[in-house]
């Protein structure tokens, strides 16, 4: 265990920018050398609220990209939405405020040795790690397609930049705002019988998380998702954040979702115990 | 800057300074030790074990409230055997200083840990959480029950023999918190350690429900910090001979003085490195700095100090 | 937006909404008077009067804490007499509606107090403290002790007559909240008031002893609304019909719908007042938009509402 | 009691300036039309630490001195030690940051409707509200002299344009880094003395203003201080912050400082029962 977050580490950092994108803001931190430790799937756990706060958590947050070749040295690229009192003291930030963070931490998303096809769902701001993920599923090869959902147009987030290591982007709102009217889930049955889909990598809620899996495991495609537990401590001494996962035997126990996870195998999950006593 | 003595003793074990994990804060020490070597801390108190292996209780196990934070682990652990099996030899090849804590739901079971730990060599105490539901007395937490607190120590002491000091842990939702050490102390234990969390609750307005799987939860951090002060200064007062481990939202190294002046020979640090994971150690270099600025020369003399000066006329 | 029925009742009495002072947070009514009028109160708990008139406890009487406070007055006040010649005509002319809160240091004072409010007209409840130490049993606080409590409750009401509700306020520093509160009623409290500040203290590093003159004091404010939520869900588990007056920590409206979905019929609000003269205001605003928000059309539906919603499967 | 208290209004107010003075820091606040109605002696009631803030409690500052004809309409000034948690917090503010503020409270100082000689006695940062008050008082006619104390150099506040008011000034050090070495207390015997003083108006620790009056019961000086005692509301409901003060009748109550105070008479504080129980 120790090993997998055998590069975190608690740093001062700059936020460099912070960009109100649709619903979300899209925050860019430089965080130096670091950066270059940080993979597809990894998070960062985040202070909120300055000194005197009340808030004694830190948020976690999917590090959505990063660059290592920037004016600034490296940084990471996080999305976030405004939601509760963390979230929303985060993006009032201003630009050159100092944040206390904890990266990079938590599982990464597997990378197939072969150029396979692979299929990127994701669910509101879910999309984040996606983009950062295709590069490196483009660079090796893969054929990158890309389904994101959310109940509102506002709700999607899909940077150009990010589009170009995609081959094909297809968007689901609820409300039809934006893409075609529906769930990002409808169409993945019918893509795996007309294409040889490999991997599906997931990041949304769990409910979609979920419902991708009920799909994946009629098939044989593999299901990397990262799932999203609430974490008291995201460094594995809490307990908080654990769901049920099966090991090879069939035995179930509660893994910790900071530290054997966010990414996990979804065939493994159990998902429906998530939320139960054992 | 003169150095000071930052050096312990609970029951018959000596720590090099004062600042220990708090159990169930820091589960074996693995993830900790990522941030920081263990042999810096005075010890590591391990999370509670129970005799079987246990998967806990439903998520949501979190809430943050006003500073503070509800949980609702439901003791999971992989049993005692697991854990003397992979735990305690990790922790000794780290050089760090042990206190296991252990946990059950009977009286018996609490003896029954205390034989397997008998024999394990390596460990500096054990520390007794009695803040669990007792089965046989329709769960009532024992910690709350004199008769049946004394019981669980009188069954440890009996089991583990005169050697290894105990620490019974006790939980502050009580009327008479003396009352309650008075009995522990007389039936065996070396030391407390005060305070456990507090009950508490938070209903989810989504969902209009209790928001934890366990509905109730254990209230810790910086919150709960006056009422634990408040325990150990009214323990420390009752019986002022009895080392007092204190923990309850010490995050850094006023917070920890204030608990050592009202009658703490350790503390511990839990809630706190959830949000810093290294509170620990900047909690001990910040203990260090202000007994110094203070003039102490060794924390031995500033444990219960604020009982011993006057008010300024 | 359609309009809420923010209406609600505590016994017999009737007020316009669920939004009250909490006594000893409010004084009697006049400096927040400055601030808005008393009339737009569910109504004014005035500050615990004894029969005497008392000077409280020496300064400092006040510690911030990480989220709350500690208080230490000590209950100064002027005593009963000039409470009614004074106080509860200047109410009345405010059209306030008045709950009084009594205490006492025996069980017969509280009696005394008693008689001398059954004749005073304009008073819609008596808020009875027991959070008060019994002088004739070595100063145990009345709350802690289930026989006192019910004595103290027992003897208002044969005093009182069958008109006026009572309202017993708990301590919540006891081993069990709810046969305590079981007790009260059964000696005829119509509602129970959760809950009363948590003993706390705070040690000064500069002078290196307790900080509050009377070294310890009440913690109140959000840090103790889990423990709040938490008394006020587990007795209105017990006895769904006995109103509850909800209070700790509460300073929106979602703090206060927590505590109505925990089972209050009425919000307290003490300490969010002293960090905002308008609280009590914006609290029953807030409530109204978030009731309205969820589709209740009445504050009653919405009371004890999580424990009637089970849990999404 | 209310009637003391009926200008107080809770509002919104911007940061127009905030600069390092010695250890101090001022602070100008734009109060509108509410500037008019502060009047030297009167106090501010500030929150601290923002939304997410864990200290629930507001600050009170002595309102130093106020404009009404600035270019941002009416403003206020004070003089704030970075202190604890909460002053460190506000010193920190920018410029153009919103505070939340319940002013005017508290008495004010007592003027005199004669032309009489005043001494002003400040200690630290009590010397900001004399500034104000000296020119009201030499408004009057007043010849006004002024001591100031603190234990350094850097602990006075004696700002330039305040010193217009003032016919003389003499500052003490404890450490001696600044005018005469010892404490302000010193010279007031002599000079009641020498000079007809009527009153004499002071402001600083409780220490000094008991030291000062144990000076003036000697004689017919009459002593108006501010006292500062810590206040949980500022509004006179939570009763924390009282002190024993007897009225004319020589009966001592708990007289609360923030609503019968801060300006006090000197002559009927119990000095030596301040912090006792009656
Ligand atoms: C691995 C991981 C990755 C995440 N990535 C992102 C991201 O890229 N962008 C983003 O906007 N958010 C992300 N989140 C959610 C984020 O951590 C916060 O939970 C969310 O911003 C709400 O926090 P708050 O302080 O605003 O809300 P509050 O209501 O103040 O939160 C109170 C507490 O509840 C927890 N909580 C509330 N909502 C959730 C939730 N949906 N999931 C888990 N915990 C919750 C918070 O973490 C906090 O501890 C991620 C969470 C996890 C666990
Ligand atoms: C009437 C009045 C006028 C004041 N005027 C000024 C002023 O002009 N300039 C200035 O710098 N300060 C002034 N103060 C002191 C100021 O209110 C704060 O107490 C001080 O800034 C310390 O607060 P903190 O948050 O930094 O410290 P913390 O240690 O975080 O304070 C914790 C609590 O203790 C209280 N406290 C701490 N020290 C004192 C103190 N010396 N007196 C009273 N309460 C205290 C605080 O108010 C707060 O409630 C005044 C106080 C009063 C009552
Ligand atoms: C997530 C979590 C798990 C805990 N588990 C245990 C436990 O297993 N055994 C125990 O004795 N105490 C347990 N505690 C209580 C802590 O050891 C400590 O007494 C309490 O949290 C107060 O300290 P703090 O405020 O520093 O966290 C736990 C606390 C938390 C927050
Ligand atoms: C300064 C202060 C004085 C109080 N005085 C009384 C009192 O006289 N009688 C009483 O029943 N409760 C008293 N209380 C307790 C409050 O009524 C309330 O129960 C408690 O503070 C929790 O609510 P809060 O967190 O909203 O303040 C007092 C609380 C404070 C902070
Ligand atoms: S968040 Fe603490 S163990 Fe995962
Ligand atoms: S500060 Fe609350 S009464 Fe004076």
């Amino acid at each position: 265990m120790a090993l997998i977050n055998k590069n975190a580490a608690q740093i001062s950092a700059a936020l460099v920018s912070n960009k109100r994108v649709g619903q979300y803001h899209q925050l860019i931190i430089n965080i130096g050398d670091l950066a270059q430790l940080c993979k597809p799937g990894n998070f960062v756990a985040i202070s909120v609220g300055g000194e005197t706060s009340g808030m004694v958590l830190r948020r976690a947050f999917a590090i959505s990209r990063v660059s290592t070749s920037t004016t600034f040295g490296g940084t990471m690229e996080l999305i976030v939405a405004p939601h509760g009192q963390g979230s929303r003291w985060l993006c009032a930030q201003p630009e050159g405020a100092t944040l206390n963070l904890v990266v990079p931490l938590g599982t990464a998303f597997g990378i197939p040795t072969e150029p396979v096809q692979v299929l990127l769902v994701g669910g509101g701001y879910g999309s984040a790690p996606l983009f950062g993920l295709a590069e490196t599923l483009n660079a090796r090869g893969c054929r990158v397609d890309m389904l994101l959902g959310a109940s509102t147009a506002g709700k999607i987030y899909a940077p150009m930049e990010g589009k170009r290591a995609v081959n094909s982007l297809r968007i689901y709102t609820e409300d039809g705002s934006m893409g075609q009217m529906g769930r990002v889930t409808d169409p993945i049955a019918s893509l795996i019988k007309d294409m040889d889909i490999a991997v599906i990598y997931s990041c949304g809620p769990m409910a979609m998380l979920s419902a991708i899996n009920a799909i994946t495991s009629q098939s044989d495609v593999i299901h990397q998702c990262a799932v999203e537990e609430s974490m008291a401590c995201g460094i594995g001494i809490c307990m908080t954040c654990v769901l049920p996962v099966a090991d090879e035997t069939g035995a179930v126990s509660m893994l910790r979702s900071c530290i054997d996870g966010p990414v996990m195998d979804g065939a493994y999950v159990q998902w429906d115990k998530v939320g139960q006593v054992l | 800057m003169t150095s000071v003595d930052l050096s312990t003793t609970i029951g018959n074990a000596w720590f090099p300074n004062p600042i220990f994990t708090a159990s169930g804060c820091a589960s074996s020490g693995r993830e900790l030790a990522q941030f920081f070597p263990l042999n810096d801390l005075g010890g590591v108190v391990t999370k509670s074990v129970m005799s079987k292996a246990r998967t806990g209780r439903p998520t949501p196990r979190m809430a943050e409230t006003p500073s503070g934070m509800l949980n609702s682990i439901g003791l999971q652990g992989p049993g005692i055997d697991a854990f003397i099996a992979k735990d305690i030899p990790y922790l000794i090849e780290q050089k760090a200083r042990i206190i296991v804590s252990i946990a059950g739901e009977t009286v018996e079971e609490y003896s029954t840990l205390a034989r397997k730990l008998r024999s394990v060599s390596g460990i500096s105490a054990i520390e007794v959480n009695i803040s669990c539901p007792n089965v046989e007395n329709r769960g009532m937490v024992f910690a709350c029950d004199p008769d049946a607190s004394r019981r669980v120590i009188d069954g440890v002491r009996r089991t583990i023999g005169g050697e290894l000091p105990i620490i019974a842990k006790l939980s502050p939702d009580v009327t008479d918190l003396v009352s309650i050490a008075r009995g522990v102390v007389d039936a065996g234990a070396d030391a407390l350690a005060l305070i456990n969390t507090v009950l508490g609750m938070v209903i989810n307005l989504d969902t209009m429900r209790p928001h934890l799987g366990g509905k109730t939860g254990g209230l810790s951090g910086p919150a709960i910090r006056p009422i634990a002060v408040r325990a150990i200064y009214q323990v420390h007062e009752a019986m002022p001979k009895v080392p007092i481990l204190g923990m309850g939202g010490v995050s850094n190294g006023r917070d920890a003085l204030e608990m050592i002046a009202a009658g703490a020979s350790g503390v511990s640090i839990g809630t706190a490195s959830f949000g810093n994971p290294m509170a620990l150690i900047s909690v001990a270099q910040e203990l260090k700095d202000l007994l110094n600025a203070k003039g102490f020369t060794s924390l031995r003399d500033a444990i219960g100090f604020a009982h011993r000066i006057e008010r300024p006329q």
